[in-house]
């Protein structure tokens, strides 16, 4: 062996010769020092303390695997540069580098915490997913799995701002000391809508300490509904009781939770949650949702009625009365013949279902809409335990609205004011407030928060806030089980305070902030507060509270059941209804910002609204036919632009929609246009959250301003509608007009096409048999397989055997053997249509795991964008449906690659870069590719995403920075790449990537499984030479491995596993069952990911039954 | 004639036309010459006969140049596909039946090597390149590749004789006859 | 041109029947010299003006689309381009179909008219073939450099490696490599085994220097003896009988990369004939529009006469038929599919957005060329170079509609997309244009356009008396402008 | 006219082609020895900031592996010790040793020079990014380090002993059985399939390779070839 002596001299005793490197200090970002020079030092002193493992284990920079990140975003690998290992200088408890750790914690939101479990890479939260122990789990939606993003945005505030300038920490330390300091101070907070047991506690404390303080709480989209029934008593509901629910324009699936949504999407399998049962249409439940534009749960609905927002009362008004209760005073009476028709069959239905139906409004709706709603309920005896509906009282009691904050400003009562709020008031409280103005009444108002919004610049003092992965707290999750918050990692930036160590600080003796780890690496005082906090609900001790970190939440720690106030009568003044020249515009929530608060979330900016399938910006939505009375439908279809040859119809790149004037309470908005299907006639949506800031860059050319509030995701976003909105129409407004005008703007659509063109993809069945040649339930599903082309085309037949070489390459029996041959995984996967209701939880999930990029506007409008799922979104109109032809039906499809036995892709590659495995995948390895794409354009379902540019490494949402190539701006070491999956390859320019059934994860759980059973044979005392080890042994438990996206499914739609499982397995139970097809069967690519047909239960007795649950089946 | 002694190369005489061209070519043919050669400046039909040649031999060469091209091809495609790294693509068996996938790269193969074949091959037939050669250093020679016929014939030939052979290149209609002498 | 009725000895019976005279392929008796001098002119005497004007520009759109663009796209990436994640070939495709279906007519006159005896081959086939050379190179540029990692295209060469891995040669890709390599090599050693006998007439002509050194060189001191040409004869046999199956194949190949795929509308058996008769239409249409201007210039009105350029255009209305029975041909089968993907990708190539393609596909390839049915459109040389210009934009709009138009509108309504060129397709584009021609300018400046010998052999042929006859009317000294002047006036 | 090339020039092609063929056939030579991992990799051997030796330490004290490389069976990664790990003997032994101060800057608070920063460990053995090696995946299932590592235990300054590339891992992947050992004997670096067949006769295995086969076939080793074996 000849040895070579590198590189190194020897090194002389005594000295070292190596100097602190890792790439991330080579790389030399600003982000990367900063964060280094304060977390190193510490977390080795702290390291060096052995006493406090608890607080130890979560500040480990984890410096390998924060530099291997770093380094390893190029793929390329010439002769090697030093590189080293820097272990840790202390061990950490638990932690095992190149080992996921993981964490059960929570996400604080306004409709009841999500519980999580986190996955950490030494130190590094990479991955939220739910923690499905929890007895509230739900999933996560997209805006919690896109939270973990916020946590290394770069555009996060990072410092305190006094005014809207840079301040030092001393000045507002001595601020702070000052206002603890005096007894007598008005203070005031403006806390957010989530329930916090810590926070409740504390304020008793601090109305103790200070009795003139007052607190209020503000969130700009929870509308009234907390106030209506009790202070703090809201409606939960269980869907799982529910036969028969009425949504009043309630997104209770999308963006309005009233309690978790999985047990709903349970009940609309016929078969079954895990498809254990016969198909049995009387186990689903039935949806009937009114509202004005699609919502995800208007696209689950069985019965779905378009009116304007403000007609909602009309129609609860007449339900209410069919079910023999007082209507709405002041409501009209319904007067379209088949809107009675529809009230009275659906209030039948309810009725005949009482105890096991559910009312339920959307939050945002008027308040007299929720007690009609209660007492709707209660007479159907709907409400109370065991029954659908449960009244609980939340903590979050005695708070002030933000007109009461005001009316106190102005009285004087308020000299300091805590912003605590994750809501924007500056920017989003209605118009007629003027927040800014109140605002600046107050003497001195400091504001946390993770953005330096309109608030944050408007108020005296900005203090960054800690994200909820780097700070202890607590929450209460939708039916109130006391959930715990617990830190990932130090507070990535000095001075980023949490709401608690906040209040803390002002119950401290000296008023000073102790943020992030204590001095001598004692714990943030939060941890004291939250440990005081619980040991009062779930017993002092450490096994008590050990047992709340592990499995995150207090079991048994509901809300208390509250006894709703009751009403008799209920007065509302109904506005005249829209029309055409007296339109209704309706504030909507987005799907992507929501209230405006995400604004600079580049993952979902770019996940397309779950409907309009926009990105990156809100449009005005308005129905087909009212743009046609309003004479601009033309426009908004020919978006020709003549001189473009290449793409004639205005796709792609050369979209750009009309601009209309929208005037409402007398302002106006300019704001592009789209046609949205199914919407109710003479009302606009238009989504709120967008226009916060603009710069020179801006399409329109608007005019710059506020470019300090957001970072590069947040700025040039749409159209702020904030300003069009006040406190008596905060949800919708009426006596609105527009008016065309001449510009157009620039939209990037995802999705242009929104029929299925007469093909089978998105199948439907309905359950009732309509009496025509479709058949009974049992015809339609035992036809589900041979909808559309496949009710023609002949079977497939291959030439060829898939088999090896017998001599070459022969199998144990020394035969050739079939080609997709492990004995231990076949890996499947099945999307159930059925309880797909189209949000993008997958879709942003499978971003955070694989380490999709984000490509920019401009990119996603090209149609370069990144996700490896698609969400498709048809339409499916029915011709001759009499009832209301303008209300289609909406069937989501999520399309990633489908690994198909017979891969067309695999193929055409010349240099062997995506292959089978033996195991059923469709691989993938970007190392080999080069980049001819001859694979995306034969995969029919166009799974394929190529990176046409170096997204990871230039930022594609800097103008024309991926155009410049070399000389564009560089992001290494950008702070969100510290998200990295540290087991999935980073792409570089130039190679094709696609889902791959998250093969990380596989790989993972079969190492493990194979590790566990050397364990156990060990443990049982035999030598290995007698260890028995089966295919049994070796296969890793049924349904032990989730794929992210299924683990994120809020619906459980996408099922996956080993086929080897055979019914063992919910995979496999689903191959199994009638409404089992392959997408795009004719081709023969024999796909291992199949779709289960979408059933429709519409109540025969409706007059829109038959045309429910078609929206395939009369396909040829 | 210069005055350094050099070795001679042969005679070179001019003809009319290709036909005279053609008629000559028998008569030293049958003259029982061996080492010589017509000069056209294209390729006279029948003029191998005239001369005596016979047929080009390149064929067999092509023809196992281009064999060898399909056995390269059908050894690199079995060899990677089946033997050494099958791997698993589009259910397509990796064993004997692939073969028809290895076509085109065997025909295109089989051409390739055909086409070099053809180019070495004739290369070393003619034996060029050939930079230098005594008859470029004739005066007249340089028609040949305009609209001159010319026949030379060697010094090397056994039956040559710098008398009885310029006679009879005069004799068969030779004009310009000319003694054509190696440089150095 | 009238054909006159003359008569022939017939051997046997010493009965005279009549026969058609053969139209002659050169005209006006000109001798070997004439020839000789005609053509060497073209590279010996001063250029024209004409020469800069074309060759300057062509230079430096060459340089600034060719080299500028690859450079932008190589250090930036395939982005620079209007490629989509759904129109994943774009423009770059096209163009390479585009190119290498033109660089089909040059092996193909040389090759297959050679086989086939058609001696008015002699006179267009080293143009024609030169036109392939650099058809190829242009096309050669897209496919090389529009995969993502250009730096590692290595990877499709069959080397031994460290990662033990190997290509996939099942697929139409790597078929495409060896295919296209393959083509370019024959065609190059094809194109200069020809030319050895005609650069050593110009080695021959030149005055001692860099010019006869260099000229030297490349001619391998060809002799012209008939040893020599008895071996060189076999060579030309063999390597047109090489090159037949070979360009046939090429195209075939070139269409496996649609035909093997699953996509609607490629996924024919039609798409082999079709793609080759269609390289040959279109590789026609670009050797007239070539030669017609340089016939001109260079004053071969005696070399390519009426006959050649009427027969090519007989070739391309034969041609352009098949095409358009191919693009009939694919409507119906879409239709007696019965599957709706299939009826579906054609429904919108003809009514969808893409629809101005189409229709710009049928009328230049398929209407326009039904023209030459008329021997008057045939004989008019602004028709002939009109026709053949919609021929050549007509083939481009073929691969546009092809590629472009099918992958816009696939199998999922969900991810349709149009596609739209990026101004670095388009600069790249051009730049092959430019260097094609660039490339062709410094092929006539230096290298014989028309084959010499073997137009001096067809002479023969066509006259095997030639040779005896005392007077040959020109001795070939005349300027061009002369020669251009006495044509005019001998036509008058 | 004259000829304008000597008469040497007539040999002139012949001779380029062989020097030209020869060059080229040197170079592809040279390159597929030279530019190939195993001559780039094999026998990189840096010095460390601590001259740590394995021979002392394994073949003299008889540390296990895992002694240090504490996750080698549990984790993808093998882990480097942390400093704690060295500190829990040397904070005894051999102390004073002036080899040890990077030790002593990081452990230990009482050094003068102390900052408690982590040594920093020259990393010899590295795939690329793209490629997910995992120890444990091996480690459990009979595969030794010493096959991938070679004789650590007698090299006094760590050197790459196998030259790591995709090839070198097939050829085991291929075949497993050359590598296979009890699971016993996968941190042994004495271990001799030779005497462990003749220490234990009752496996009724005659030769290594039959050792071999026979664990192949008893743990149900079935490596395979695919590419998301190793890239994901």
């Amino acid at each position: 062996m000849s040895k070579r002596i590198w590189q190194h001299p020897e090194v002389p005793a005594g000295e070292t010769t190596v100097s602190w490197r890792s790439a991330g200090q080579l790389e030399d970002s600003p982000a990367f020092r900063e964060w280094l020079d304060r977390e190193f030092p510490q977390g080795a002193a702290e390291m060096a303390d052995e006493s406090d493992a608890e607080t130890s284990r979560r500040s480990f920079l984890k410096l390998m695997g924060a530099s291997t990140a770093l380094a390893g975003f190029g793929m390329a690998a010439c002769r090697r540069p030093e590189t080293y290992i820097v272990p840790y200088t202390k061990a950490p408890e638990w932690v095992i580098p190149g080992k996921a750790t993981y964490y059960a914690s929570s996400m604080p939101r306004a409709n009841g915490a999500t519980p999580l479990v986190i996955t950490t890479f030494e130190g590094r939260p990479t991955k939220l997913a739910p923690n499905n122990l929890h007895p509230d789990a739900e999933g996560t939606d997209a805006f919690a799995q896109a939270s973990v993003l916020d946590l290394y945005s770069p555009s996060r505030s990072r410092q305190i701002l006094k005014s809207g300038k840079s301040a030092k920490r001393e000045e507002l330390d001595a601020v702070i000391a000052a206002i603890a300091a005096d007894k007598a101070a008005k203070i005031g907070f403006l806390f957010g809508a989530d329930d916090s047991p810590t926070r409740n506690r504390l304020t008793k404390e601090i109305s103790a300490k200070f009795p003139a303080a007052k607190f209020y709480q503000y969130e700009a989209l929870t509308g009234e509904y907390y106030s209506v029934l009790g202070d703090g008593v809201k409606l939960v509901a269980d869907f799982a009781k529910a036969d028969r629910i009425l949504a009043l324009d309630c997104d209770f699936a999308g963006t309005d939770p009233q309690g978790p949504v999985t047990p709903f999407f349970a009940r609309r399998k016929p078969e079954g949650k895990v498809y254990d049962q016969k198909p049995d249409a009387s186990k689903m439940n039935r949806l009937y949702a009114v509202e004005a534009a699609f919502s995800l749960t208007g696209g689950m609905a069985d019965h779905r009625l378009r009116v304007a927002a403000s007609e909602v009362a009309a129609i609860t008004s007449a339900i209410a009365k069919e079910l023999g209760l007082f209507g709405i005073s002041g409501a009209p009476q319904l007067t379209d013949p088949k809107q009675v028709e529809w009230v009275k069959a659906t209030a039948a239905d309810l009725k005949s279902h009482s105890g096991k139906s559910m009312v339920i409004v959307g939050s945002r709706q008027p308040a007299v809409l929720h007690t009609l709603a209660q007492k709707i309920n209660q007479t159907l005896d709907n409400i109370g335990e065991g029954k659908p509906l449960l009244a609980v009282q939340r903590e979050n009691q005695g708070l002030g609205s933000i007109a009461t904050l005001k009316a106190d400003i102005d009285a004087g009562n308020i000299d300091t004011l805590f912003l605590l709020t994750p809501s924007n008031p500056v920017y989003d409280a209605p118009a007629d407030l003027d927040f800014a103005a109140t605002l600046a009444k107050v003497k001195t108002s400091i504001q946390l928060g993770d953005r330096t919004h309109a608030t944050a610049h408007a108020a005296t003092w900005h203090i960054p806030a800690a994200h909820y992965l780097e700070s202890w707290s607590d929450a209460r999750s939708a039916r109130g089980t006391y959930t715990v918050v617990q830190p990932m990692i130090l507070p990535l930036y000095p001075n980023c305070v949490s709401e608690l160590e906040l209040l803390l600080a002002l119950l401290a003796e000296n008023g000073k902030i102790l943020d992030g780890e204590g001095e001598n690496a004692a714990p943030s005082p939060a941890y004291d507060a939250v440990r005081k906090t619980f040991a009062a609900l779930g017993g002092e001790g450490e096994a008590a509270w050990k047992k709340l970190l592990r499995d995150g939440f207090l079991a048994g720690s509901q809300y208390p059941q509250a006894t709703p106030r009751a009403y008799e009568a209920f007065l509302h003044t109904h506005p005249a209804a829209p029309t055409k020249d007296s339109l209704e515009v309706i504030f909507a929530t987005d799907a992507s910002v929501y209230d405006g608060r995400w604004i600079d979330n580049a993952w979902l900016q770019e996940a397309p609204d779950p409907i309009s399938k926009l990105t990156w910006d809100n449009a005005a939505l308005i129905a087909p036919k009212t743009a046609k009375e309003l004479g601009i439908y033309d426009e908004i279809i020919a978006t020709e632009n003549p001189r473009a040859l290449g793409s004639p119809d205005g796709e792609g790149e050369n979209r750009k929609s009309p601009m209309i004037q929208v005037t409402v309470n007398g302002r106006t908005l300019e704001i592009p246009v789209l046609v949205s299907f199914g919407q109710a006639e003479n009302t606009i949506i238009i989504p709120l959250g967008y226009g916060q800031a603009f710069d020179k860059d801006d399409a329109l050319g608007r005019k710059p301003a506020n470019q300090s509030h957001v970072g590069l995701v947040g700025i040039n976003r749409g159209f702020n509608a904030y300003p069009l909105r006040n406190s008596r129409s905060a949800y919708f407004a009426t006596g609105a007009t527009v008016k065309l005008t001449d510009k157009r703007y620039p939209v990037a659509l995802v999705q242009e096409h929104n029929s299925m063109y007469g093909r089978a993809l998105a199948r439907e069945v309905s359950t009732i048999d309509a009496h025509d040649e479709k058949g009974g339930f049992e015809k339609q599903l035992a036809n589900v397989v041979k909808q559309g082309n496949d009710s023609h085309a002949p079977p497939n037949i291959s030439l060829y055997k898939p088999k090896g070489s017998a001599r070459w390459n022969p199998g144990p029996d020394g035969k050739a053997q079939p080609l997709i041959n492990d004995p231990l995984h076949q890996w499947a996967m099945s999307i159930d249509l059925s309880a797909c209701m189209g949000c993008n939880s997958c879709l942003v999930a499978c971003q955070a795991e694989n380490n999709i990029p984000v490509v920019g506007k401009e990119q996603v409008a090209k149609g370069r964008e990144m996700h490896w799922i698609r969400m498709d979104r048809y339409f499916a109109a029915q011709k001759d449906n009499t009832f209301d032809a303008d209300n289609p039906a909406l069937v989501p499809q999520p399309v990633a690659c489908v690994h198909c036995e017979s891969a067309p892709c695999e193929t055409v590659c010349p240099v062997n870069a995506t292959v089978h495995t033996e195991d059923g995948l469709n691989a993938m390895a970007y190392n080999r590719c080069i980049g001819t794409r001859y694979c995306a354009n034969n995969c029919p379902y166009k799974a394929r995403r190529f990176n046409f540019f170096d997204y990871n490494k230039r930022n594609p949402l800097i103008k024309h920075n991926l155009y410049r190539g070399p000389l564009g701006e560089r992001r290494d070491g950008d702070s969100e790449h510290l998200q990295r999956n540290p087991n999935v390859t980073v792409r570089m320019r130039g190679v094709m990537e696609k889902c791959t059934y998250c093969v990380q994860r596989l790989k993972d759980s079969v190492i493990r499984q194979k590790r566990g059973q050397k364990q156990e044979a060990l443990v049982a005392g035999k030598p290995s030479t007698e260890m028995e080890v089966t295919e049994k042994t070796l296969r890793i438990p049924v349904d032990s491995v989730k794929v992210a996206c299924q683990e994120a499914c809020p619906a459980d739609a996408i099922v996956f596993g080993n086929l080897h499982d055979g019914d063992q397995s919910s995979m496999g139970r689903s191959k199994m069952i009638e409404r089992n097809y392959d997408l795009l069967h004719y081709i023969g690519t024999r796909p291992r990911t199949s779709y289960l047909a979408r059933v429709k239960n519409p109540n025969p007795d409706m007059p829109d039954a038959k045309f429910i649950g078609k929206a395939t089946i009369h396909m040829v | 004639m210069s005055t350094t002694r050099k070795r001679v190369y042969g005679y070179l005489a001019e003809f009319k036309s290709a036909s005279a061209l053609y008629k000559a070519a028998e008569k030293v043919r049958d003259a029982g010459f061996r080492k010589w050669d017509c000069y056209s400046p294209y390729p006279i039909h029948g003029l191998d006969g005239a001369m005596g040649l016979k047929r080009s031999i390149l064929p067999w060469f092509v023809f196992f140049g281009g064999m060898t091209g399909t056995a390269t091809a059908f050894a690199l495609a079995y060899s990677t596909q089946v033997v050494i790294y099958p791997t698993v693509v589009q259910a397509k068996p990796a064993n004997i039946f692939t073969i028809p996938a290895f076509f085109p790269v065997m025909f295109e193969l089989t051409i390739l090597f055909s086409g070099f074949t053809v180019l070495f091959g004739l290369l070393a037939l003619i034996q060029l390149p050939r930079l230098n050669h005594p008859l470029f250093a004739s005066r007249q020679f340089h028609r040949a590749t305009d609209d001159g016929f010319f026949i030379a014939i060697e010094a090397r030939d056994p039956k040559f004789s710098p008398n009885q052979t310029k006679e009879l290149l005069a004799e068969i209609g030779g004009a310009n006859i000319e003694l054509v002498e190696e440089e150095d | 041109m009238a054909s006159s009725t003359t008569t022939a000895h017939e051997p046997h019976t010493g009965v005279k029947l009549p026969v058609l005279e053969r139209e002659k392929l050169i005209l006006n008796e000109r001798s070997y010299h004439w020839i000789t001098e005609r053509i060497c002119g073209v590279v010996e005497n001063k250029q024209p003006l004409l020469w800069w004007l074309l060759f300057i520009p062509s230079a430096l759109i060459a340089a600034i689309g060719v080299g500028g663009g690859l450079f932008h796209l190589v250090s930036t990436g395939v982005g620079v381009w209007g490629n989509t994640n759904r129109v994943m070939w774009g423009w770059p495709i096209v163009n390479f179909v585009f190119w290498i279906g033109i660089g089909h007519a040059g092996t193909l006159i040389s090759a297959i008219l050679f086989l086939t005896r058609q001696n008015w081959r002699t006179s267009i086939n080293r143009a024609a073939e030169a036109m392939t050379i650099f058809a190829v190179m242009c096309a050669g540029i897209f496919p090389a450099f529009h995969v993502g990692r250009v730096w590692f295209a290595w990877f499709l060469a069959p080397v031994p490696n460290a990662n033990a891995v190997w290509q996939n040669f099942k697929s139409p890709l790597l078929w495409d490599v060896f295919a296209v390599s393959t083509y370019f090599t024959v065609s190059l050693i094809f194109w200069f085994l020809g030319m050895v006998p005609d650069l050593a007439t110009i080695r021959d002509r030149c005055k001692p220097g860099i010019r006869k050194f260099l000229y030297g060189i490349f001619a391998l001191g060809w002799r012209g003896g008939n040893r020599q040409w008895s071996h060189y004869e076999m060579a030309y046999l063999l390597l047109a009988a090489l090159s037949t199956p070979l360009v046939l194949s090429v195209h075939s190949v070139v269409s496996f990369d649609f035909a093997t795929s699953v996509v609607p509308g490629w996924h024919t058996t039609i798409f082999p004939p079709y793609f080759v008769a269609g390289a040959i239409f279109g590789g026609f249409a670009m050797v007239l529009t070539i030669m017609i201007p340089a016939r001109f210039v260079y004053g071969l009105q005696d070399l390519i006469t009426m006959k050649h350029i009427d027969n090519m255009a007989k070739i391309i209305l034969l041609t352009g038929t098949i095409v358009g029975y191919a693009y009939l041909m694919e409507l119906f089968v879409a239709f007696y599919s019965g599957a709706i993907y299939e009826m579906d990708a054609f429904k919108f190539r003809i009514a969808g957005p893409y629809w101005w393609a189409y229709a710009a596909m049928m009328s230049l390839n398929v209407i326009s060329p039904q023209f030459f049915w008329f021997k008057a459109c045939r004989e008019n040389l602004w028709v002939v170079m009109a026709i053949a210009m919609c021929v050549n934009v007509g083939m481009w709009f073929e691969r546009f509609v092809i590629i472009v138009t099918t992958l816009a509108r696939m199998w999922l309504p969900g991810d349709w997309k149009t596609f739209s060129p990026s101004p670095q397709d388009q600069m790249l584009f051009v730049g092959t244009i430019g260097m094609f021609l660039a490339l062709f300018m410094l092929f006539l400046r230096f290298l014989p356009c028309i084959n010499i010998a073997e137009v001096k052999w067809t002479k023969l042929e066509a006259d095997p008396h030639f040779d005896d006859k005392e007077h040959h009317p020109d001795p070939g000294a005349t300027t061009i402008a002369a020669y251009q002047k006495e044509l005019v006036g001998s036509k008058s | 006219m004259a000829n304008i090339f000597p008469r040497w020039s007539n040999f002139l092609p012949i001779k380029i082609a062989v020097c030209a063929g020869s060059a080229a056939a040197g170079v592809a030579l040279a390159f597929a020895y030279y530019a190939t991992p195993k001559a780039l990799t094999v026998g990189y051997q840096p010095s460390q900031p601590i001259p740590f030796s394995h021979k002392i330490h394994v073949d003299q004290l008889g540390l296990d592996c895992r002694y240090c490389h504490s996750f080698v069976d549990v984790s993808g990664h093998s882990n480097v010790p942390t400093g704690n790990t060295c500190w829990n003997c040397h904070q005894h032994i051999q102390r004073e040793s002036p080899k040890l101060e990077p030790l002593h800057r990081s452990m230990n608070p009482a050094f003068p020079g102390y900052d408690g920063k982590p040594i920093e460990w020259v990393r010899i053995h590295k795939s690329p990014d793209f490629v997910y090696f995992n120890h444990a995946a091996h480690v459990n299932r009979g595969v030794s380090c010493q096959s991938c590592h070679g004789n650590v235990h007698q090299m006094e300054v760590v050197w790459q002993d196998q030259n790591h590339s995709m090839g070198w891992c097939l050829e085991c992947h291929r075949a497993p059985e050359n590598h296979l050992r009890p699971l016993e004997e996968v941190y042994n670096f004495g271990y001799d399939a030779e005497t462990y067949l003749s220490n234990n006769p009752q496996l009724g295995v005659k030769t290594t390779k039959d050792l071999g086969l026979k664990l192949k076939e008893q743990f149900q080793v079935n490596p395979k070839e695919s590419c998301a074996t190793c890239h994901h």
